[in-house]
Parts: structure tokens; C-alpha cells; sequence
């Protein structure tokens, strides 16, 4: 079990209300058209972002999909650079050229969210390559969608890291549906991370998704493993409590499925615990969520007052 | 004939084809349960069940594969892609599979196929989702390459197309999907022919040419230039493969002047054949240099004003219009 | 075992002979340059052509890739309208369109061989989806290399077939090398059928391939087995005599490992067999082989004096 | 100075590459154990070791995306696609990922990647393995495109690819290996600047313009006009993206008269770019069309003397040039 101090604990716990705050004040701004293209909220999945971010060590990486919002929070960017980017401003991370789907920072070690499903695994592939290549002790945490798995990206991938024994840890962010597509109608085999068997890699966990610290126990071993082993595959096992993007109809799922997972809410279920094992009091907790809503107002104030990038802006950046 | 829009056009054709023939049937990502991404195919699946209308795995490279053995087995599938982006993922299969397996085996094979797509940037999806890479695709043989305009064509190519015995890579442009025009729905098996370009505005001073979202680029311009006195003639190519060249050229031998919209990269893009042509085919008609607008020779930007500068808009179409027509 | 009369076994015997002679003879037009293009000789792996073909029922169909003279051969394709095709002859099967890559019948449910790896497996998907869409009673026999299983394409072929149950029998030809690459340097799991898991597929035997009877009897179960339940994934171990095509340094194996498999030479294996469990002679099965010498040479002069095609033809058969 | 082939070339500049920098590598299938398929890596396993000569899996899309991911991430991979014909496959790995990610980050990323690929047909290899589909790359902002014709450019353009630190596609011809020339191999700081084309041959009738093998066609062709009073210059582009519009311009406004030699499909190709460029800049000097021999317009047959047909040669080019000089 995560031997983390309580400090660490009461900042994880705001991570994660920060990136809930965020989530509905993106949307809200979405409503009101100052965030446009695909807006995809990570409500409901927060203790996989939290959970599998803390447990990265300074030197490790991490890479995403387009659902990417509360990778960046707990990697540390500032709302005000997300909010920023969404609204398409130059002070945004990817100065207003990715948008919500693109947040990346580089400094961060946070290669970014990416739009095709499956694109980004190769890269991980890649960007673990360095760390056999110059003996260096790193690991690459990739997460995806489970619907990702069902394309050739996943297969080359996580073959082609198999072979060469690099360290990623592929971390399938199971919230049971690739849009309406139900995990049975999608893939052959539902416990995703038996795919790892055709690749002769580690078959990791299926731990509990909306459990920020046991996602952070399994990604912290699982990090290990791969440093010192080579890949290993596990899965998360999650729900998002929205819509797959702003105006998803959701004809592919009921009400009631939906609510019965909310009751389960990841930020609710480890304000418990805190409470309950961790002498906080629910009166902290609302501070933190009177703090993260502060927060996440200024930087709707930042981002508005943000410049918008100009016409030559068009042609900075394609080449180096 | 029926006021509908482009989304609904293309619902019917599909509709009617699947009812007519049984072999018809639509495969692809979203397309049952949720209703297609653009509502196009909303309440097939429970209207003719899941035998019929398939949900995919997010497998591009295998739901074009697939069709592809599909037609040649003798289905009829209509494929869809999502968006034409994902064609990349699936290019290997769409122009080394569907496009050759007929010539590469003799003519033994025949691929009745159609793989419905959405193109079309101006939406702040960012640079991998706002591709409109229709050249890319045209330039191989093999293929069809629909690109209607409104809900007339779409409903005309489409049924054409599902008809018809090749692979059609049929390109929907996604922020068209609400136009409305009239319909001939009254008689079931209207069709447009394949790779007939149409004359969409009649002009006398200059050629317009373009297709799918740059017509209406291109009427607005023609609109704005009338009231300047210069009266712009719009050719829709309609489709990109086979290229109707007759009409436009026919076109330009009358007003000696050409202006190319297209929403794709300008290198190595539409308007570069286009002008090419008519190089070839009007030489001695050319009083002044075709003109090409295309989108800016840069990935698209999220950023809504800055994605939009970088695309083609009719002020940028007169402006073109103005520089040759003096 | 497989119930086959003296007669039917007598036929595969010559079947396998030919498309030895077949190769061999396809060698020599090669280095005489009446062959051109690239040239993947069948020697060596006839067991497996032959053994998985004869297997097939009447309403079956067979697709490969780019290695399929003994698939052609083995469907009944007469010789002199495959070389007439290698050669570049309008009576060729392809019209002289395809070359030796690009075999089919589509009369005999060939459905032709495929130069880009992988790229004929969601062909087979496609080509399988008819029996469960039009409830007709066949299976496709989908023949692959080891190296393809590598591919994007394989992994979502694979895993569509699973997800709508399709009849489709793939078979790995596991020759131990993708050109001049080991299986264990391109495959995380060097054991090709447990591919099979990550798909909840079937997972098949891995037959010897080089025992024509054996590769028999496998394929002819998976293709009951295929047409009951849906997909099954098995590999035939085989080995090619000789390069991946022709002009193959061959720089990635030594001479010694292809003696001591050329020891286990499937035509002769077969051939024992007929002799000492069969009551042939030796005299009968020399007579196979001259008959086969025979067809190959009326072959090649039926290829020579067909006509080559002309300029108009470059244009017929790209539309229908 | 050294007169080597062009294997011999880019086999050089691979070995100085990576004998100046530890972080230079190559990936690909066969680039180790076999030699390369082009035999342009035979040594390299045996004299730098499998962590420095990596063959891989037949995948494609991980070729192009691990080796994108190994760049932005400080290395500085020389990935091979065996032939361009497979990077149908890798397409989205290409154009999507290697040429956008540092634009879709706003400058945050950096890829000094190459990517060696061959193309070209010619050799009987059937409609899929005889592309020459560079025009559909360079239609891509994002990505650098060399086509080298010869053996000092070869070595010069891919030190200059492998010290850039952009992606760039290094297309090498499949049929061109065993061409000779000069190398400066006495620099080991020779470049060829990115994006600058190069007059191969002067002359002051006709501008023949083209890039890899068309440039020797050209040459030949400018070989047999030369014998019929007609003095051809010949520009080899070199690079199509970035596309030196200025060279081939220079030369047509002193020749009045230009012909595009170009192995890809006719339609939405490299020569439709060529002549839509002269529009734009050279209208008033055009004394005749700009005339186009491309590949025809079919998928390249298996039969040696069909495919011929299929092809350019410096007959058509002759043909072209004839109709446009008189
Ligand atoms: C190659 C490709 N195909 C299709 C899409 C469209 N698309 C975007 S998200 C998505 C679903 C992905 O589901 P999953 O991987 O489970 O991630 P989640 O959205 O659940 O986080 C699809 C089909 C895409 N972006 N890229
Ligand atoms: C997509 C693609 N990549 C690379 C190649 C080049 N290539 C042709 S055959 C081959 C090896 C295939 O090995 P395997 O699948 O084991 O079949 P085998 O040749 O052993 O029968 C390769 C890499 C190709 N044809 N297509
Ligand atoms: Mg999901
Ligand atoms: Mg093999």
C-alpha cells in the first residue's frame, strides 16, 4: 500500500477536485462557444489521472490520447495555460494551436494528448527507445482508451516494445466504452490486458479505477517492473460520468448505468477515506474545493485577457 | 421533389438503396448504436438491425480491408470512415486494395464499394482532424472520388455511386451537413452520372471551379462580383475522379479567366491539376494566369480566428477574381 | 487421421511434385530473365500448400499472400497459366497484370496472393463476412508468414473476425523468418497462435508442416470448426529451402541449419510414407515426377508463345 | 573527390552520420542482419552493433511513430521504409504525427528524424510495390522531401537531412543505386542546402524540369534534342518540399518553354504542381503550354513491356518537347 505522507495525500485529493472544476467550467465555457472543436471531459476518471501521474518519478514520461485534461493538471501545468489553450490564446501551452486535445509539456516530461486514436503509442515506443539507447533509468507511462486497443498502432507498439524490452508501462484507461461502442462489441477478448500474452510482455493488473491510490500503488510497481523488466500492460478500470465528447447524445447507455456509477465517484470515495482514516475534516475539504474553484475562475480570467495568435502565427512552428 | 437537407439526402439514398437491395449494407465506426457521428444513419440500426448496419471496431485499416473482400465476395458494402483523416490509417487498403485488386488480378474481381467519409477543416479540430486531402486520393486510378455540394448531388452521386460496380471514396463535407435544397425523391432510381461536373452559376467574365464546400465559397463570391459588374460562371467538378474536364474547359474557352477554390494544402493539390488542365486544354483561351485559392501552406490551427484566415473564403476568392479580371 | 483413398493421396503426392518442378523451373526462366519482378519460391513448404488446400470443401475459399505458386497450384490453377502469368502473358490467370505475387481464380474461390504483407488479411474478414451475412455454409482458409503477424493490419483483422464470430481459418505459415528475420527477433511471443488470447479466439494447433497429412487433417478440423463457432488461429511449422526470393544473400542463417532441414524434405517424407505404408513403388512415384516435368515444359512453351499485352491494355480492367 | 554510386554515397554518409554522432541510428526491416534490401547498410550490423542497427518487426506505423517518438525525445533516427510503397501503411505515422507535432505544440517539439525510403518502378513488382507517390508527401506541410538524381547529391542532401532537425523524407530512386559520380568525400562537412534545386544542364530552348530518375531521362532526352537543334536545360528540383520555385522559374523565363518529367500518376501529381507554378509566376513569359510526361494514367502493370509503356521515357519527352518547340 502507498506509504504517502498526509500532505501528499490532501494534494492528491485537490488534484483531483482541481481537474473536476476545470472539467465543468471547460464545458460550461464550451456552451457559451469560447472553447470550440472536440471538447472530452475526464469527469468520473480523475483517480486514473491522479493515481498513475503521482506515481511517476522525476525522470519518468508520460504520453496520452485526446482525453487529456487531468493529465495535465496532475502533471502540474497551471489551469490558466489549459484554459489558455482551449480558448486558442498564445499564452495557451500549445500557444492556441492544439486546443484541448493537445496540451503537452515538454519540461513537464508530458508529451502531449493526441486526436488519432492509437497515434501516440508508437511514440511511446520511441520515446522509451532513449532510455535503452543511453542506459538511462526511465519509464514511459502511455495511457489510452480501451477502443484504442483495437488498432494497429496497439499491435505494433506494443510488439515492437516487447522485443526491444523497453520500459512502458501501457496503462488502458478502461471506462467500458471507445464512444457508444461497448468493450464486448469491440474487442474479441474484454480483459484487455490479456493482450499482453501475444506479445510474450507482463500481464499487469485491472485494478480499481475509481480508486486514486490503488491506481497509484499498481502504477508505481508497475513502473519498476518496466525499468528494470521491459513493458508491461495493465488496465484501469473506469467510467466517465459525461458524454464521450460535448453533445454526445449517449443512446448507447442508460440513465440509471450512469448514476449507479456516480455513486462510486472517485473524488467522493477518497474524500471518505481521508476522512475517515485520516483525521481530515469535511470542512477542509470544501476549502480545497472553494480554492480550486478560485483557481479555476483566474484562469478563466487569464485566458480571456489572453491574446489571440495573429496571421504570421500561421507559419511559426511547422519547421524548427 | 423535396426541400431537404445535405444530412438528409444522403439518409434517404442509403435508406432507399438498402431497401432495394439486400447486399446493401453499412459498416463502420459509430454507426449503429449511436447513429452515426453526423446523425446521418440515425435509427437504422433499429430499422434493420445489426446484420445490416455494423458497428466496428476503431480498426480503419480492417473496416476498408474488409468491405473491400466484402464487394468482391458480392456485397455491397457502403463503409464509413469517420472523418477523412482516419483515411490515412486506412490508406494502404484503400488505394493498394480496392483500388488495384480488379486491374492487379486481370479483371477478375469487381469491388462494389463505397466508403463514405466527412472532410472539411474551419471546425477547431487541430491539425490531424481538419485535413481536406481529396487531391491525395484522386490522384490514384482505381478510384472515384465523389465530392457533392449540395443535397441534390448528394442524393444523385450517392445512389450512383452504391449502383455502380467500383470503389468510391465518397467525401461528405462536415460543416454542409445542414444546407438545404430540393430533391427528386419521387423517382427511385435517380442518379447522377459518375464524373459529371456541372455548372452551377452561369457567367460570362470569369471561371469559377471548385467542389463540395468551395461552391458555395465560390457563389458568395460570384454574388459579391456581380454587384462590381463582373459576372463569375461556377463549375462543381462534383467529382475529382474521373475528372470531368470538358465542362470547365468548355467554361474557360468562354470567359478566359479561372479562378480554383479548393480547401486543401495548395501544393500538389487540386488547383494545381485543375490549372494544369487547362494548360493543356486551353492555352491559346488563357487571357491571364488561373489563380488558385486554397487553404494557407500550413497545418491547421486550433486557434478559431487563425484556423479561419488560413482558409479559402470568398473576400480571398474576389480578391483572386479581381487581380485577373481587369 | 484423415480417411483418404489410395488414389487421393497419390494426387496430392503429384501435386506436391509439381510445384516443385514448378519452382524450380520458374528459378531457371528467372535467371534467364523471362521471369522478372520478385520471385518467392514455394520449396520446402509444399506440405503446407498442399495440405491445407486439399482440405478445403467445395464452397471453402483461400487467399494468401505473395508466396503462392503452391497455392495455386494446389487449387487446380493448370501450370501453364501460372507461368503464362509470371511470364507477363496475356493468357496468364492476371492477364499478365500481376505477376508471380499476384495469382487468383476467383472460379476456384482463389482469391489471390497479396505483395503488401497483411494486406489480404482483412480481405479474408470481408470475404468470410458473406456466410455469416447471407447464413451461407463455408470458411475462408486465410494463409500468412510469420512476419505479417507484426502488422496492424493482422491485429485488426484478427480481432473483426472475432467480434462478429466470422469462419475464417488463419493459418500462419511459420517458416521461422519474415525475409531474413527470426521470429523471436520480430515477435514478442514467439509461440504465433497465442496471439490467439488477445482476441478470444480459438486458439489452434501448431502442426508440423512439413507432414502433408498432418497439415491435412489440422486444417481440415479448423475449417468445421471455423464454420460452427467463428475464427481459430493456428500456425503450420514449415521451412523454405531456399531464399525469401530470388537473389536472397541469405546472410541471416547458416548453410548447416538448411541442410538439416532439407533432410526432413516434405516430398520425400510423403513419399516414404506411400512407399512403406501404401504399397507404391518407387517406380510409380518417378513416374509422377517425369509426368510432372513434363506438364512444366508444355507449360513454359504454352507461356512463350502467348502473346504479350499491348498499350490499350494498360487501361482496361482499372474500373469494371 | 571520389567517384562512387550512389549506394556507395548514401552508405558514406550513413557511416560519417553516425560515426560524428552516437545519437544517429537506423531502424527498419532488414537494415541489420540482411544488409538493407538495397544492400546501402551491409556492414553496419557487424561494425556498429544491433543498439545502433536496429532491424525491426514488419510495422510500419511503429517504424515511422518509434522513430518520430525517439526524436522528439534527443535521438536522431534514420528509420527505412523498405520501399515508399509501404508508407501507404505509415501514412498517418508520417503526416499526421512526424510532421505535425510541433506545430499542434506551438514549437514545443522538435523531430530530427529522416526517413529513407525508395521508389520508382520499372522493375515488374505489380500495381501495389511500383509507386512513385511523392507528390502525395510532399502535399504535406511539415515535412521535408529529397529526391536526390544523382551520386554527390545523394550524400550531400542526406548529411544535410540527417544534421537538420526537421522530418524528412529521403526517397531514393530503386533503379538509380549503381549510378556514379564525384563525391567531396574529402569534407565530412559537405551539405546540400535543404530546399535548393540545381540547374543538372544548361540550355536556352526548352526548360525540361524533374527530380530523381526523370532527371536522366531529361538529360537523355536533352541528349537527342541537342542533335536536333534544340538546346534544353534541365533542372533537377532536388527537393519537393521545400519546392525551389525560383531556379526552374529563372530558367523558363529565359527559355519560354518548359516540359515536367515526372514518374508519378499523371492526375493531382508533381508536374500539375510544376506547370500550376508557371502560371503563377511566369505568365507572360509562357511562348507555349507547359507540357507534362508523367507515368500514364493506370496502375503499373506486372509485364515488362506494358509497365515500359506505362513509363517515361526520354522519347515522349523528345515528343512533348517537339510539340512545343517549332
Ligand atoms: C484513427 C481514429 N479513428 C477514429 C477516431 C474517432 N474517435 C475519437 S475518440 C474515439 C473513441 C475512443 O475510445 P477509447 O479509446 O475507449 O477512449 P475514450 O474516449 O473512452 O477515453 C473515436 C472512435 C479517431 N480519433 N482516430
Ligand atoms: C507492408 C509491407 N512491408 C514490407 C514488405 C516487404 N516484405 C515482403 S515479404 C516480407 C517478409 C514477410 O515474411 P513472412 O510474413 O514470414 O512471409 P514469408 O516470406 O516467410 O513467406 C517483407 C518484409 C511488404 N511487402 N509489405
Ligand atoms: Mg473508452
Ligand atoms: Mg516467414
Amino acid at each position: 500500500m502507498a506509504d504517502l505522507s498526509k500532505d501528499t495525500l490532501l494534494d492528491m485529493y485537490r488534484n483531483m477536485v482541481v481537474i473536476r472544476r476545470l472539467e465543468e467550467k471547460s464545458a460550461e465555457l464550451y456552451q457559451q462557444g469560447l472553447i470550440g472543436g472536440f471538447l472530452h471531459l475526464y469527469i468520473g476518471q480523475e483517480a486514473t489521472g491522479v493515481g498513475a501521474v503521482w506515481a511517476l518519478g522525476e525522470d519518468d514520461h508520460v504520453i496520452t490520447a485526446y482525453r487529456d485534461h487531468g493529465i495535465a493538471v496532475s502533471i502540474g501545468i497551471e489551469p490558466k495555460y489549459i484554459l489558455a489553450e482551449m480558448m486558442g490564446k498564445t499564452t495557451g501551452v500549445s500557444k492556441g494551436k492544439g486546443g484541448s486535445m493537445h496540451l503537452a509539456d515538454k519540461d513537464k516530461h508530458f508529451w502531449g494528448g493526441y486526436a488519432i486514436v492509437g497515434g501516440h503509442l508508437p511514440l511511446a515506443t520511441g520515446l522509451a527507445l532513449r532510455a535503452r539507447y543511453k542506459d538511462e533509468n526511465f519509464a514511459v507511462l502511455c495511457l489510452m482508451g480501451d477502443g484504442s486497443t483495437n488498432i494497429g498502432y496497439f499491435h505494433e507498439s506494443l510488439n515492437m516494445s516487447a522485443v526491444w524490452d523497453l520500459p512502458v508501462v501501457w496503462m488502458i484507461e478502461n471506462n467500458q466504452y471507445g464512444m457508444g461502442t461497448a468493450v464486448d462489441r469491440a474487442s474479441g477478448e474484454t480483459e484487455l490486458v490479456k493482450r499482453a500474452v501475444g506479445y510474450g510482455m507482463k500481464e499487469g493488473p485491472r485494478v480499481d479505477g475509481m480508486d486514486v491510490l490503488a491506481v497509484y500503488d499498481a502504477t508505481k510497481e508497475a513502473l519498476e517492473y518496466a525499468k528494470k523488466n521491459g513493458p508491461i500492460l495493465m488496465e484501469s478500470l473506469t467510467y466517465r460520468f459525461v458524454g464521450h465528447s460535448m453533445g454526445d447524445p449517449e443512446r448507447y447507455r442508460t440513465k440509471e448505468e450512469v448514476h449507479e456509477y456516480q455513486e462510486g465517484d472517485p473524488i467522493r470515495i477518497f474524500g471518505d477515506k481521508l476522512i475517515g482514516e485520516h483525521k481530515v475534516t469535511q470542512e477542509q475539504l470544501d476549502v480545497f474545493d472553494r480554492e480550486a474553484r478560485d483557481l479555476i475562475n483566474e484562469a478563466v480570467e487569464f485566458a480571456t485577457n489572453s491574446p489571440n495568435p495573429e496571421f504570421d502565427d500561421l507559419f511559426v512552428d511547422i519547421y524548427s | 421533389m423535396k426541400m431537404m437537407t445535405i444530412r438528409e439526402a444522403i439518409s434517404n439514398a442509403l435508406r432507399e438503396e438498402m431497401d432495394r437491395d439486400d447486399d446493401v449494407f453499412i459498416m463502420g465506426e459509430e454507426v449503429g448504436v449511436w447513429g452515426g457521428t453526423y446523425a446521418v444513419t440515425r435509427g437504422f440500426y433499429d430499422d434493420y438491425g445489426e446484420r445490416r448496419v455494423r458497428d466496428t471496431p476503431i480498426s480503419e485499416m480492417a473496416i476498408v480491408g474488409a468491405a473491400t473482400g466484402a464487394a468482391m465476395n458480392g456485397l455491397r458494402p457502403v463503409a464509413e470512415l469517420m472523418t477523412i483523416n482516419f483515411a490515412f490509417v486506412a490508406m494502404d487498403a484503400i488505394v493498394n486494395h480496392a483500388a488495384k485488386v480488379r486491374y492487379m488480378f486481370g479483371g477478375q474481381f469487381t469491388v462494389p464499394l463505397v466508403i463514405r467519409t466527412t472532410t472539411g477543416g474551419g471546425r477547431q479540430l487541430g491539425a490531424t482532424h481538419s485535413h481536406s486531402p481529396e487531391a491525395i486520393f484522386a490522384h490514384f486510378p482505381g478510384l472515384y472520388i465523389a465530392c457533392p455540394s449540395n443535397a441534390y448531388d448528394a442524393y444523385g452521386m450517392l445512389k450512383a455511386s452504391i449502383r455502380d460496380d467500383n470503389p468510391v471514396m465518397f467525401v461528405e463535407h462536415s460543416t454542409l451537413y445542414q444546407k438545404r435544397a430540393e430533391v427528386p425523391v419521387d423517382d427511385p432510381d435517380f442518379m447522377l452520372p459518375i464524373g459529371k461536373s456541372n455548372i452551377a452559376r452561369e457567367g460570362s467574365d470569369v471561371t469559377l471551379v471548385s467542389y463540395s464546400k468551395g461552391v458555395h465559397i465560390a457563389l458568395e463570391a460570384a454574388e459579391q462580383l456581380e454587384k462590381d459588374g463582373v459576372s463569375a460562371e461556377v463549375v462543381d467538378l462534383r467529382w475529382l475522379r474521373p475528372l470531368d474536364t470538358d465542362l470547365f474547359i468548355e467554361s474557360f474557352k468562354k470567359t478566359n479567366r479561372m479562378v480554383v477554390v479548393d480547401e486543401g494544402y495548395p501544393m500538389f493539390g487540386v488547383a494545381s491539376e485543375i490549372t494544369a488542365q487547362v494548360m493543356d486544354h486551353a492555352f491559346d483561351w488563357m487571357d491571364a494566369p488561373v489563380k488558385r485559392v486554397s487553404a494557407e501552406d500550413a497545418p491547421l490551427p486550433y486557434s478559431r480566428e487563425l484556423e479561419q484566415m488560413a482558409l479559402p473564403d470568398a473576400e480571398k476568392v474576389v480578391k483572386a477574381v479581381k487581380e485577373i479580371v481587369y
